[in-house]
């Protein structure tokens, strides 16, 4: 068992609809101490991925490639960028094949930590996404029942976002913020949590 | 903030179909606006781009002698790599191109992903970001400065230079120059508001400015009550002139700037001031610019910017260039 | 309303020396500005003038192929009778002066008095009020509008008019037939504040915007909530055209003009749906103007003007002109 | 007995000081019916004239003219222009006269009325300076008397502003604003009121 494009393309349509749900929150979080617009960016990017998932294909590689396609044209902001290197990457992973076994998952998300990091030059501690990634894709490495992945994903998910909230930020617009954005979230972690949020675990299987 | 618009999600393509219907001399393909003849051949290609919400920065400053195209993002975010790549591609005759843009992370992601890409077909780029907002990080920490209203003195300097036939690393020569002998400092009293944010980018008191607050509201280097004009233009003055600039010379040119909402008549009270100090201190000004160069949107405030010329710098900025927003 | 100023008192002075230190091209003697060379031998003067706070109109429009001299009052009020004389005194070369300005009370009693007072001197002078705000009265009573933004084609027109050596009566005519071929409207969505006076020029609320508000705050036709851009857009333009024009013809040019912190973008969201409309209607726009022509210092909002061409109007329009804000 | 350079001077300095005490009180009014300025205009012009009446003139025909002369260099405003025919007037009527007696002071007004009518093109009930003006100068036709000039002069001035005030202004910038301007006091007028009751009855004798 694993993902499949079949399951691929229902996440990114819950992805977008909880994406619509957080706007406001999220605009509101990057409001503090960045340029408000996490939200807006988010949900029109997921409304141009939730159409670009095209229904036909068999090829999970293939599906991954057109979401990021249709990232690498919808986004430049800096998580819409994350988002379009994360798909290009999880593209060239899965090209030809029709499912990523679960138990490949955890490696997966890491090869997407790594390439958003070399792409972003966040390092871990920064208080960015790549924070909350690097948590969930060492918490379920090796696993491979997907309910127990998604489990394991939300704990430390919500555990990353507590330890974080206290910290300053370190990178990219919230640097400039540093002491406001301690207690606050990362308006990028946040999105992180809320886009998982939104997957019905059911579906995972 | 009240904003004549149709929608948050139409805003940047409205904007782009109005600034290419009063401009015939400018093409847009998406999210990219070109010249209407394409690229020159023979001649290096030179881009720029970024977020939204800056008219006439970036795309107001395609044309001759300036840029060729333009990649632009929807408001205060990166242009998509796609934007990015097809910029490129639209600057390239051949003789590779300069990919000249502010120092933001997202533009940067953005802009290095696409160069790698077409790197694939033999594109050949370079990059130069501009870096002049000498209050978003120390002379020690020169690179993490953000790039704010100076950059136009590099696309003038670049525009000019790939003008007359130089190389892909003669441009980029040109424009590095360029961007190492420019500093800019800003002061915010009012803050703008994206289409489709729920607040402002910033709440500021009715009487408070703030000095060095970046162009989409990053926090500056103090806040306080507002002061005389003429203290403000000696402060920013003061502190652009003793940030270190290698070779600094004799003559400058000067860029007094409004962020938006600041008109006209304040700007011109700013620059009397600052011409008058600077014939004080035995520098000559040349080319100034006062006017709305690089904006954020509603925003009130301005910032001032000094190139610190050499004669290959002088020469290049007087040099003829048309663009919608300048004309040399 | 936060100012970049020194004092109100110097308001006027300091924002005058700041436009000419930038501007070589302009010289300034006391409430005067005209060009650097003065009055060109042989060619008809023209002279404008009226309140500060409108940059770049009056004084910005000083150039070849523009305005002679220009007559400079206090922020909102109209020059003083001193100031009109030596305007026209500046731009006469012994042709006759055109005295061209909006139709305001202070204003007129000010250029009245200074013909009079100089026709003793042998100074012969006409006069040429800019009545485009088609808010401010209605068709029946045109001489009672006032004169907005629409003006700048009245300058560009006579200018042209001029520099080719036509005659005092025809530089007027030439004029006269720009202003009664010129429709203005204007949208109002927030105040200015005049410097030293203890409020802005009037209140409106944070969602309302008003119709036909006069550019020092004149009450105008409606006030009502904000609606979306492509509304106001038609209203505006179904206002203008529905204003009788004799001679009304299919090739117009159209102003889209910024009250001051109305930014870029906004403006070229409205132009993309007034060129639209405008070709839906058969309409041919030519040399399409967009950004801040004459502003109302920090006053957010904007103004639409329509130019009823004919062959004379178009070509006069097209022919060469430099001043700082408008280069042809 | 009547007006001479010396107390003209002297009431110019009065005025210079009522209008410096109702800067804000004429902005005010004038912020509500037309842009606020009438208050920061007349203080600023009678800065200057003060400043040009010089102390050394005996003949009062070239204090008007020195006056009207600084008028029309220091302002373009409505009221202000005003002032300026007013003072040139004036001149005209007293040059090389050492007095302006006070039983010629009526007819003189009247004059200044009147060229102001011409210049302005308002007309009596308009709800104008033009409006008090033509009030004090018919009320104190003929009277020779400083002092009875000076009381009636303030009486009817005070009795047209109560007259005029339930009336719309009908002319200048106010006049866009008529059903507004019900219930106000016309700027113009209100300054006329100021100036004069700064005047020191016991210095006109
Ligand atoms: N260089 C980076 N590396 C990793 N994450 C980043 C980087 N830059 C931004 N982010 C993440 O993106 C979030 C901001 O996203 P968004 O508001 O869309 O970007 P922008 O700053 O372009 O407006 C941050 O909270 C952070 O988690
Ligand atoms: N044409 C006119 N004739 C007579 N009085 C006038 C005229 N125009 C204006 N006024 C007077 O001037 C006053 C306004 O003065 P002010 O505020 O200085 O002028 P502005 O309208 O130029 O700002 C009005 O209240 C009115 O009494
Ligand atoms: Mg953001
Ligand atoms: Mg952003
Ligand atoms: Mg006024
Ligand atoms: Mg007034």
């Amino acid at each position: 068992m694993g993902l499949t494009a079949h399951t691929l393309r229902h996440a990114v349509a819950q992805a977008a609809e909880s994406a619509r749900r957080a706007e406001d929150e999220l605009n509101a979080a990057d409001g503090k101490v960045g340029d408000g617009d996490t939200g807006v960016m988010l949900r029109r990017l997921f409304e141009k991925l939730s159409a670009a998932a095209s229904p036909d294909q068999e090829d999970i590689g293939a599906v991954f490639q057109s979401l990021g396609a249709a990232s690498a044209s919808a986004t430049g902001s800096s998580l819409g960028t994350l988002v379009t290197v994360s798909m290009l990457t999880l593209a060239k992973e899965t090209r030809g094949r029709s499912e990523l076994p679960w138990g490949e998952f955890g490696s997966a998300l890491q090869k997407v930590r790594d390439v958003m990091m070399a792409r972003g030059g966040a390092t871990l501690g920064d208080k960015t996404v790549v924070d909350v990634l690097d948590a969930v894709a060492t918490a379920i490495d090796g696993l491979a029942d997907p309910r127990e992945i998604y489990a394991r994903a939300w704990l430390v998910t919500v555990n990353t976002l507590d330890a974080f909230r206290d910290k300053p930020n370190r990178l990219g617009r919230a640097r400039m913020f540093a002491e406001k954005s301690i207690g606050l979230d990362d308006p990028g972690m946040l999105a992180f949590s809320r886009l998982l949020e939104g997957l019905e675990p059911q579906n995972v299987r | 903030m009240k904003k004549l618009m149709n929608s948050a999600d139409d805003f940047v393509d409205e904007m782009l179909d109005g600034l290419v219907a009063a401009h015939p001399s400018l093409v847009r393909e998406e999210r990219v606006i070109r010249t209407t003849q394409g690229a020159k051949s023979g001649k290096v290609g030179i881009v720029s781009g970024g977020g939204s919400g800056h008219l006439p920065l970036f795309t107001g400053y395609v044309g001759r002698g300036l840029l060729d195209a333009c990649a632009i993002g929807d408001v205060f975010a990166g242009p998509s790599v796609d934007s990015c790549m097809a910029a490129i591609r639209a600057a390239d005759s051949g003789q590779g191109v300069l990919r000249l843009y502010g120092n933001y992370g997202g533009d940067r992601m953005n802009f290095d992903l696409a160069g790698e890409l077409l790197e694939a077909d033999g594109v050949r780029t370079t990059t130069v970001l501009g870096t002049d907002d000498i209050a978003s990080a120390g002379p020690e920490d020169m690179h993490k400065r953000r790039g704010v209203a100076g950059i136009i003195y590099a696309y003038k300097i670049a525009g000019a230079k790939a003008e007359v036939g130089a190389s892909l690393d003669e441009v980029t020569a040109a424009a590095a120059k360029a961007v190492a002998r420019c500093r800019t400092i800003g002061v915010a009293l009012s803050p703008c508001q994206i289409p489709g944010a729920s607040k402002p980018t910033f709440e500021i008191g009715p009487d408070e400015i703030e000095m060095g607050m970046g162009i989409h509201g990053e926090p500056g280097i103090w806040r306080d009550k507002l002061r005389p004009a003429d203290r403000i233009a000696d402060e920013m003055l003061d502190r652009l002139l003793a940030d270190p600039v290698e070779h600094s010379s004799k003559r400058v040119s000067v860029l007094v700037n409004s962020l938006g909402a600041t008109p006209l008549e304040e700007l011109f009270i700013l620059y009397r001031r600052i011409a008058q100090q600077l014939a004080g201190r035995g520098l000559t000004v040349v080319q100034p610019l006062v006017g709305h160069y690089a904006t954020s949107m509603e925003m009130a405030g301005c910032s001032v910017s000094i190139l610190s010329l050499d004669e290959e710098l002088e020469s290049l900025l007087g040099a003829p260039a048309e663009c919608p927003f300048w004309r040399v």
